[in-house]
């Protein structure tokens, strides 16, 4: 038996719910016309974010990616604030200005994601230089894909915070495609782990679909961070059960594929442990389950029910200290 | 003549030079299997093979230097940028490498950047931008950016021809939204130079790209009110077809100059400083920019809405100016 | 009072920032040990220590991203690029994160990136760039361009406190080649402010940057052939200052903007649209700008002599003008 | 006994020299005031250029960076035009548009060096899939500094050429600096070579002050290469004996370590080799340096009584189809 207390558990398995909940409201308000541009999720592969962002401790800082819905919610920002966000509402994350999963909010500790892939992890790694310079014991998360581990970015990251031995670590959510490009285009090695030798980082490769794993290897990493140990560089293996977006049916990818990742639902994995461990019951997590729905349910009115941003909104915020035009 | 969309004209147009022309080959992000993210080059894979039709890594600077090493040795690669905006992280290596070329040990880069352009598809910062600002101001490139059918094809075609490095300026909004006619047989449409969309004699609109559409919507308009006006489509934006934006000029003694990019060091700056420096006294009154606010693309329809230029904005500058 | 160097008031001002708070470090390639290519931190890692005064991997993409990472975190980082031209390669964070920031989710960047710019000193393409045209048409950046001892320590100061990124183009040329007044107490110039260099009557020079001791020897000789010359410095460039534009123009009813930047989408262009956009009945004249010819930055000495713009090209420029 | 033929041995010898002597007066030549800006040397690791450039073959293309200077001279690229390049008169390489080590030609197969480092590692390995496209049997040989190797256009390089086993071989020239920055501050691996690891490129190690070394690790990596066996890494371990550039005393840099690193010289080595070997006479090397010292006393005057070039031609040649305005 692992130590884990059984809240903390239950949390985790409360967040893969509300997680996969909410995509899969947004992935349904967005069939029905419901939200504004495209929309992306997660599904399959919630263990990941919601595991290495419930290792954080509140003062760390989470420099995400954009299928990590469940550090996002950990960290605070509420289903209320993103599901206003899908619908381009005044009372989004970023009040209308952004769309969908590009979140950020400095007062939750979360850095906000720019799409353009991996460019959070050198981001990620000056945050974590701050850390050090201020000797402050504070670690840094940051996530990309396994196609975003092949930009110069991630080298340029890594490498930096390896040579500082910063208070970093690094998250691959390797849900085996970027978009529709298979691994072997993306590279020749086995693992994506194999790609931290090359900076003196050591590399952990954990089961992505098993919240537990990912949390465990996370909270070692960030004690290790903490602590002056340098940065760690931890593979998540799961696999992306949706389309790269909820427009796209994903033809590419063997439905066998599917079929087998299918038996090792996170989710699923979750629930077997507790019930199996005694640590929970059936109605326990069926009231977790149904607590969380009201959440989305409460979200979704809260987005639906909110205004739009008024237009001139558009002309706000470029600068954060603008020069007055006399 | 048959009429086809935008996105049709631009895959007719890589289909033939790549039928045409074996060193014509096409790189970038999910344009295999999967036939890229808009669906340009669906069924090439198949038609061409995986090493003519290449899936790279994620990794644009990756990518693109790769297309201008294989052109440095004879081959004409058509790169696509899945979105314009990620054309950021292959900016060195155009503008270092592709740009500088030539003058600097006289070697020819024949390549062309594909870049998806533009909002009005609820975008957002990060896939909406208008690019063309980030290379105006790089002497050795070229850049397009056709507004029709018949000329996406025809730029398209004359950018794989040519021997310099070309960003080719596609607007996503245009894709699927607009047919025009489209002839069958194979021609291009030179480099460099505008083209007269609409014959006015009270004022000259210049414009390019999806902009064009709502000059001419604002043309309309006008004329109902008296107003003729000459819209001008560059076609080229780099380099400009200084020759064909005095002409206008001195024929209606009036411009204004509107584009989808942000305004402050946009295309119509040089516009207007070219016609100032020019013709200034065939000049009957100030040249007007009617452009983005200088701001990101904001992601909410309502703010949006006002961020693109829309008929409105430009019917409201040409009055201005008429009465002037 | 005392003189000091260009160079050594972008030193002082550093310096002082950096005794005053402890947020602002520096980072960058060979800025520690060596003190940096061109030897503006020399001394600094002796005082202030590695992790305040840190040489990084040869990545600027890498480090400028870091320093942006730093800033949303409380620091106020000062970033080194050995020399402008290789911020093409730290262009994407620069464009993509550090001027969104704000605008899409609220977080400031307060970053400056000192870009050591422009010609004269036998660089050629990579080493003599005026970088500024990268970033003009970026909304959220500022951009300053200082031309004097005074200018530069002041405007550096400002950029530091400022909570908004800020690319501040240092001029190679100048560093130990001028000398001037730089009072000992603390200042700051702020941002967005041009100023009057020189005052004149007659016609109006705007310019920034080494282009300033141009326009103003060319003022010398215009003084002789009677011609009084108001010379405005911009300072800033990114936003520009309006107002001190349109005011000089208002006065002396004709404009000739200078910068070593390539013409074509040059900060010129921007200051001659909104000036005939804002005060075209006030004008006597076409707006001339004289500016580097749209090429890369030549070599040999015969051929950069006359990429980058001088004096007798300036007084004949002028000379035209006041003959219109 | 390794099998290179006699006159290949010479011709690494008179090469080693040429290159030495050229740069050796450019270094004169600069303290004179005769050069036009700086003056970078290789001076001390002569033996990466000359032994990976030698054993490529007429068709084969170069991708270098500044410290190739063996490379420019066996390609076929003349000490003269060289010479004059650094002079920035009109019968330089590049007709006084560029300077010094800025160099390229194809008619010789050699890809332009762009400043910024390791831009041409993407670069080459494109010319690499040109040839694999065309089913050629031609090969590329890209090289960088180690500092180049901390740059994302690095990563991207080698993870494009890996994915698609391209014909191209990386080399780098590892002199333990990076103008003033040591490795240690450059990256926490203890070989370059190590990066390669994460690219699933087989990396190797040699000595860079040998130059028979360098050639023959070449030479099998071409083979390799050029029958389909994709891309090797290959790390020169040598020293900058010179400063970055020859305005830089490199004060920075132990004497002990250059003391050490002397006694390693690679023209010495080869010297050495030939004649413990039998392979040539003292008498015979003396005559192939004086026959380098020979070319390089007329590749001077040459470049000295060349003609700058004229002013206007700063306007020509930014297109190379330029658009006739009417
Ligand atoms: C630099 C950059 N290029 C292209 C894109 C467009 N794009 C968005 S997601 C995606 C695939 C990402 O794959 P991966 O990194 O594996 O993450 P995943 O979507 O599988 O979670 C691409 C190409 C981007 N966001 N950033
Ligand atoms: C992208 C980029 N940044 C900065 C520079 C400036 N610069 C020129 S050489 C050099 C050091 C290169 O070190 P290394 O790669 O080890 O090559 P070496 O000079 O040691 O041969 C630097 C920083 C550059 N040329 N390119
Ligand atoms: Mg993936
Ligand atoms: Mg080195």
């Amino acid at each position: 038996m692992i130590d884990i207390k059984r809240e903390d558990l239950l949390q985790l398995y409360y967040y893969l719910k509300l997680t996969r909940k909410l995509e899969d409201r947004v992935t349904s308000l967005y069939h029905q016309g419901k939200i504004l541009g495209g929309a992306w999720t997660s599904n399959g592969t919630e263990a990941v974010s919601v595991g290495y962002g419930y290792a954080l401790e509140k003062n760390d800082i989470a420099a995400p990616y954009f299928r990590d819905m469940g550090v996002f919610l950990i960290r605070g920002i509420t289903a209320k604030r993103i599901m206003a966000q899908y619908m381009g509402k005044k009372t989004g994350v970023s009040g209308g200005k952004e769309g969908n999963v590009h979140i950020g909010d400095l007062n939750f500790g979360v850095l906000g994601f720019p799409s353009h892939l991996s460019d959070n992890y050198p981001v990620g790694t000056g945050a974590a230089l701050a850390f050090k310079i201020r000797g402050e014991k504070r670690v840094v998360a940051a996530c990309t894909g396994d196609g975003g581990t092949s930009r110069g970015d991630f080298h340029e990251g890594m490498n930096f915070a390896a040579v500082r031995q910063l208070p970093i670590v690094f998250f691959c959510n390797n849900n085996q495609y970027a978009y529709s490009t298979p691994l072997r285009l993306q590279m020749a090695v086995k693992n994506v782990a194999d790609r931290s030798l090359a900076y003196g980082i050591p590399g952990k490769i954990v089961d992505g679909n098993n919240v537990i794993e990912v949390y465990m290897a996370a909270k070692e990493a960030y004690d290790k961070a903490r602590n002056g140990g340098g940065p760690t560089f931890i593979e998540c293996k799961t696999m992306r059960m949706h389309g790269h977006s909820e427009h796209d049916s994903a033809k590419y990818v063997p439905r066998e594929l599917l079929e087998e990742w299918k038996k090792r639902d996170p989710i699923m994995n979750m629930e077997k442990y507790l019930l199996e461990n005694n640590i929970s019951k059936r109605e326990e997590l069926d009231d977790i389950g149904l607590r969380a729905k009201e959440e989305i349910d409460e979200a979704e009115s809260f987005a639906m029910e909110s205004p739009y941003p008024k237009p001139e909104d558009c002309f706000k915020g470029v600068y954060s200290t603008p020069i007055p035009e006399e | 003549m048959r009429e086809i969309t935008y996105l049709e004209a631009i895959k007719e147009a890589l289909d033939e030079e790549m039928t045409r022309d074996p060193s014509v080959f096409i790189l970038g992000e999910d344009v295999g299997v999967y036939g890229g993210a808009f669906r340009v080059t669906e069924g090439f894979y198949e038609k061409y093979g995986e090493l003519r039709v290449l899936d790279t890594p994620l990794s644009e600077s990756g990518f693109t230097g790769a297309a201008i090493g294989a052109s440095l040795v004879g081959m004409r690669p058509v790169v696509e940028m899945q979105f314009a905006d990620f054309i950021s992280c292959a900016f060195d290596q155009i503008v270092s490498v592709a740009a500088k070329n030539h003058y600097r040990w006289g070697a020819a880069t024949p390549i062309v950047v594909r870049a998806p352009y533009g909002g009005n598809i609820h975008g957002g910062a990060f896939h909406s931008q208008s690019i063309e600002g980030f290379f105006f101001n790089v002497p050795g490139l070229k850049i397009v950016a056709p507004s029709t059918a018949y000329d996406a094809k025809g730029l398209l075609k004359a950018a794989i021809r040519d021997n310099d490095p070309v960003i080719y300026c596609e607007h996503k909004y245009l894709y699927r939204r607009i047919k025009d006619d489209v002839p069958v047989e194979d021609y291009v449409i030179p480099l460099g130079k505008a083209r007269i969309a609409l014959e006015g004699t009270d004022v000259s609109i210049i414009t390019y790209g999806a902009m064009v559409h709502t000059a001419l919507e604002a043309a309309q308009t006008l004329k109902g009110k008296g107003i003729s006006v000459e819209v001008v489509d560059l076609r080229t934006i780099l380099p400009l077809d200084k020759k064909s934006i005095l002409t206008t000029v001195k024929k209606t003694n009036k411009a204004v100059i509107l584009h989808e990019q942000t305004k402050t060091g946009g295309v119509g700056a040089e516009v207007s400083a070219l016609i100032t420096e020019h013709c200034f006294e065939y000049l009957d009154g100030p040249v007007i920019r009617v452009a983005a606010p200088d701001t990101p693309v904001p992601y909410s329809a309502q703010m949006e809405e006002i961020f693109i230029p829309q008929t409105g904005d430009v019917v409201s500058a040409v009055e201005k100016l008429m009465h002037y």
